[in-house]
């Protein structure tokens, strides 16, 4: 598969656009501006940014406890995130859910999940509704390496290839769950191997590797359209964080820093950015003004959920059921 | 009116529904070429395809998240749990995911579904077939919980919990899937949260679900000899729950007798029977009594199960020592 | 007495109970190394080692099971289920293996192990990390449920919990984690069934359970400058609950207020509220009131949360309200 | 590995003993002497005899909603068993618990149980007891082929692989769940396979084939002894009746009565006895001997059971906790 320059450049706007807005985050959750649970993706950019571009509007997610990259990669916009993070009216929830349940079923968002694992029934469903429909849309589920040891993983592998499903199962193996390395938490190495027992094509690809899950996504999403059936795809990558926004010294309870200085050199972001540069499919003048620009919205982004208000007490009883 | 019994009135409810609607879909475990274990779902299969009735594997966890999701993308499912016992190991999925989505994605997504189960002990299958906790279900807000207790209100509720636009538990109840009793040919619905004074009366008031209900009727038809006036309100949704119809109902008799098959600690009628201690105690005059299921598992044996399920036996003492007070 | 917060009184009661019965062992999401979401296991792994302090996957079904048959073949094994929303996904091992095995079997074998979590709102972590289901496994027989609201009660609580024969669901609340108190060094039990009376008073009765405990003591100094005397009655174990301590209370002051942070309908303090109205009806001189968390799920935004938890902003008015009544 | 004489007519000894109560079963079943649910081993016999006769009596077993095979192999007492199975005071579970939940710690059954794969982790929980404790115990789970899609199982093969613990997985490939063939419930044919997923070896045998089964869970055991970890072995099977008694016409409504014939001619227990006789290893008439002897102890239990009275009305209240 030969990447356009042009994909190649938004790929990276993506990635860029991710990590700049958790940048942000980092900042604002320290000043106590955002409540709550931050589950920061930084370092992962990559899965999202080349999964989702493999991905129409119309075609669905479901996210994680980290999904604010998830959530960009499919279009979500920073300022209903943002202000959704800061509590306000204003937030993709109303304020109802932030960060860990964004969401927005017109372009494909069924959301953010708080439970590990919760996602990939949901997916499940959302594909056998595509089937049932005749539409062609494909559904990207996102989940962790400790994720697949719930039975939720299981399950529903097994019936989405049951079904020959247009599912695609997209695995980011960061080697922890929260604090637990992955050689405590499973007795295997590459996840994919798992498809196996599910009679489904299971792939490893570098999760830093913009590219790599680019192409591996778009082949099974090619698959999934076709009514051949899911895939599972590892991708290999590290968070450069801590589990979340608060977790002493970024993890260095239960991992040393230098593993993560390791990974920081194998930086998604400025991996790509070097290789634009490198085949001159951009300048350095442009890349400069991608960060000003995204910089730009970003800070527009704060703006609005700063001047935004927060939901009034009666909307605490709203929402609870459809009404009518 | 024609009598038909309350499996095939639910039987009606789905197909009329999935006659109506395409996105009406069906999943379970056996609930096709076998037509359900307890034959809700017969010949369903024949007339709509194996697209549309669904055998799943044995991953309750993966089919009723599925609902979910598919809910969410424009379906109308209604999955199967063969026994509510069983819906403890899909219970995230309807806890964490079905009652909670519309409120914490702020009003975006709605979870149109409906997830079929049953209570009711009684037929020697001891604890993890038997089970009736129901109340788990109606302390989870975001969650519809229908109770029918006859063919009729099998049909109208089921019809409704369909076309509802919110997650709905449908607690069906083992024992009365063979009771018979007149239900109309046409589709229709019954309203959730419309209480049914099953039995008029004046001198007590039993809110009463399920089996209970037709338990409740027996019972009052007994202690009429001896001039004893009951009323029987069945509520027929347990959420959203008409406590207009029961606290009008105690206003008028003075005596409660609340009478659900759960376990009695924490169970509905304790809810009830908190509702009235809190917004109609004037109306009393006598304590609020409660027959429910001990607080034991489920016995297989039959003398102990006959002894641990609620009904006359329970009801009739029960009602007499409310008549004392005056 | 030197004082330890609750976290810590749950940590010491755990090293205690390991040094003196190397049966007694450790499972749960990061309580390793990382010692815990809460800290409550911090430093036990560097004592005891990773043979009786394990690190598990996310597998929640297998670890509580297999505590389940740790404890059936002669262990005493304590888990940690990281939240009380996360029990969603393994309350089939919870509700139909652990609770009934004892009944099941008739009594052959046993399974003396502890399942410890949390509830509580008030992190801005939303509808599924904030959730006080307790009451969910208060309706289920054969658990027993513990609750307790301060460090000394969380230390002898513990320990009885981790020495009863009985499976115990420990309840521990988030937002008691850093409470302090007074907490003796030696090693005690607090037998379950008993409530505590933790404050004295004539003209009500409060019945609080965790957090809402301190939060009653608080309203009540604040009406006291009114004249008015609560009673704090804090049951500490829900399962068994002692329910005369309860009535006597009542009995005393005429006046009943439940406060408990779970949902209102089907919870806990409908329970309460129920056995008042079923066993100590004519102590009452006004209706029985309930303080606890709104049928909603937990929102996120801070205003909206606050607003969800139940604190003396609802005690304090419905003191007034139940004071009205002579 | 090379069975001897003595241990092949045991084996024979169990798997008739286990035919014979359950056809006892059918006909008081049908009588309505026995009531509740009866879930039928017929035809299965091969697996829990070959299994449980790798085990010593201090050794583990979980079992099934199916599971009077599993408990008679082990050690159970029919007299107990039967007074159970009627309700009686003086069965296994003083009648509380019936059919799905016979129990016996003194010999290492610790549970039928009535949920689908409910007592996979319950097994993993017995062997990291076994291992803590410091014993060599090891531990059998039985489970069906249906129950291998759900997510016990999953979370418990990774769990006892990770901690390497010694437990023995087996899996009665009868087919079907209720009526919903493999084919309709998973994507593939060998489940087997599935313990690739978990580092651990999966071993497929003719479950029809006493030996087959008894040779495989005997290396599986001694593997398990050995501190090694556990196994998958998958045992291919057929139930001959309905999936409970009363399940009309022996489950034809999902299944063809031709292809209950052709499995009827694989019967388990007359392939051993016509090896027993073929190799000389017993005469016909010892056979006869064996049958009129369990026959024998068949009665007694029936007649125990008949006897036995029916739990008192307080019982209901005893064993929902430990007193003291
Ligand atoms: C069912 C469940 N159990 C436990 C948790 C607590 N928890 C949140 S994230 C997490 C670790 C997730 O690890 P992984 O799936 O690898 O995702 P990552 O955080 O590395 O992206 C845990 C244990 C949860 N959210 N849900
Ligand atoms: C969790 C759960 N879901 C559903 C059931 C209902 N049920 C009982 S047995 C059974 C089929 C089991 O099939 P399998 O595991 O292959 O065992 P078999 O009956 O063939 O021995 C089902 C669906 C159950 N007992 N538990
Ligand atoms: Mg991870
Ligand atoms: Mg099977």
């Amino acid at each position: 598969m030969k990447i356009s320059k042009g994909k190649l450049f938004d790929l990276y706007a993506v990635m860029l656009k991710i990590r700049l807005f958790e940048d942000r985050i980092v900042d604002l959750y320290a000043r106590g501006l955002v409540p709550g649970l931050a589950h920061l993706y930084i370092g992962e950019e990559a899965v999202a940014a080349g999964a989702c571009a493999a991905l129409r509007d119309d075609d669905y997610i479901t996210s994680t406890h980290r999904g604010h990259g998830h959530v960009i990669a499919k279009g979500a916009e920073l300022k209903l995130m943002m202000a959704e993070l800061f509590g306000k009216k204003t937030g993709y929830c109303k304020g109802k859910g932030g960060s860990m349940h964004i969401a927005d079923m017109k372009i494909g968002i069924l959301g953010a999940n708080g439970i590990a694992g919760g996602g990939l029934p949901i997916a499940v469903g959302a594909g056998l509704s595509a089937k049932w429909r005749g539409t062609d849309q494909v559904t990207v589920s996102f989940f962790g390496d400790d994720a697949s040891n719930n039975g939720t993983f299981h399950e529903g592998l097994n019936f989405a290839s049951l079904h020959k499903l247009p599912v695609v199962f997209v695995c980011e193996n960061n080697q922890y769950g929260i604090s637990v390395h992955q050689k405590q938490h499973q007795p295997i190495t590459d996840i994919a191997i798992r498809a196996t027992s599910y009679d489904m094509p299971g792939v490893v690809v570098d999760g830093n590797d913009v590219i790599q899950v680019h192409e591996a996504v778009t082949k099974a999403v090619r698959r999934a359209r076709a009514g051949e059936g899911p895939t599972l795809i590892e991708c290999k990558t590290y968070r450069w964080r801590g589990h979340h926004e608060g977790d002493p010294n970024q993890g260095s309870r239960y991992r040393t820093k230098q593993e993560i200085e390791e990974w920081k050199k194998k930086d998604p972001v400025k991996r790509l950015a070097e290789k634009l540069l490198a085949d001159k499919v951009v300048t350095k003048k442009k890349l400069e003004e991608l960060e000003a620009n995204i910089l730009k919205e970003i800070e527009g982004a704060v703006a609005f959920a700063n001047e935004s208000k927060f939901p009034s007490q009666e909307e605490l009883y709203e929402d609870v059921y459809v009404e009518g | 009116m024609r009598e038909i019994t309350y499996a095939q009135a639910l039987n009606e409810a789905l197909r009329e529904c999935m006659k109506e609607d395409e996105r009406v879909i069906l999943l379970g475990e056996d609930i096709g070429k076998y037509g359900g274990i307890f034959q809700v779902t017969a010949g369903l299969l024949d007339e709509f395809g194996d697209k549309r009735v669904i055998d799943t594997p044995i991953s309750e966890a993966a089919f009723v998240g599925a609902s979910v999701g598919a809910a969410l993308t424009g379906m109308r499912p209604v999955a199967e749990i063969m026994f509510i016992d069983f819906t403890t190991v899909c219970m995230d999925m309807i806890i964490n995911q079905m009652a909670k989505m519309h409120y914490m994605f702020g009003g975006r997504g709605k979870v149109p579904m409906v997830l079929r189960t049953n209570i009711g002990a009684g037929r020697g299958a001891a604890a993890q077939h038997s089970q009736s906790f129901h109340a788990l279900y109606v302390h989870i807000p975001g969650l519809l919980v229908a109770a029918p207790s006859t063919p009729y209100d099998a049909k109208g509720l089921l019809t409704e919990a369909i076309k509802n636009e919110n997650p709905v538990i449908f607690v069906e109840h083992k024992k009365l899937y063979v009771e018979k009793g007149p239900v109309p040919e046409e589709s229709y619905s019954i309203p959730f949260g419309k209480a049914d004074i099953k039995r008029e009366g004046k001198d007590l008031t039993i809110v009463a679900t399920h089996a209970l209900v037709l338990r409740s009727l027996r019972a009052a038809e007994e202690v009429a000899k001896e001039g004893i006036d009951v009323e029987i309100i069945d509520p027929r949704t347990l959420t959203p729950l008409d406590k207009d119809t029961i606290l009008k109902s105690v206003e008028k008799t003075g005596r409660l007798l609340v009478a659900d098959e759960g376990h009695k600690t924490c169970g509905v009628a304790a809810e009830i029977s908190a509702i009235v201690a809190e917004e109609g105690i004037y109306s009393l005059r006598a304590p609020v009594q409660r027959v429910c299921s001990p607080d034991t598992p489920v016995p297989f044996s039959p003398p102990l199960e006959q002894s641990y399920i609620p009904d006359e036996k329970n009801l009739i003492p029960a009602i007499r020592r409310l008549m004392e007070y005056t």
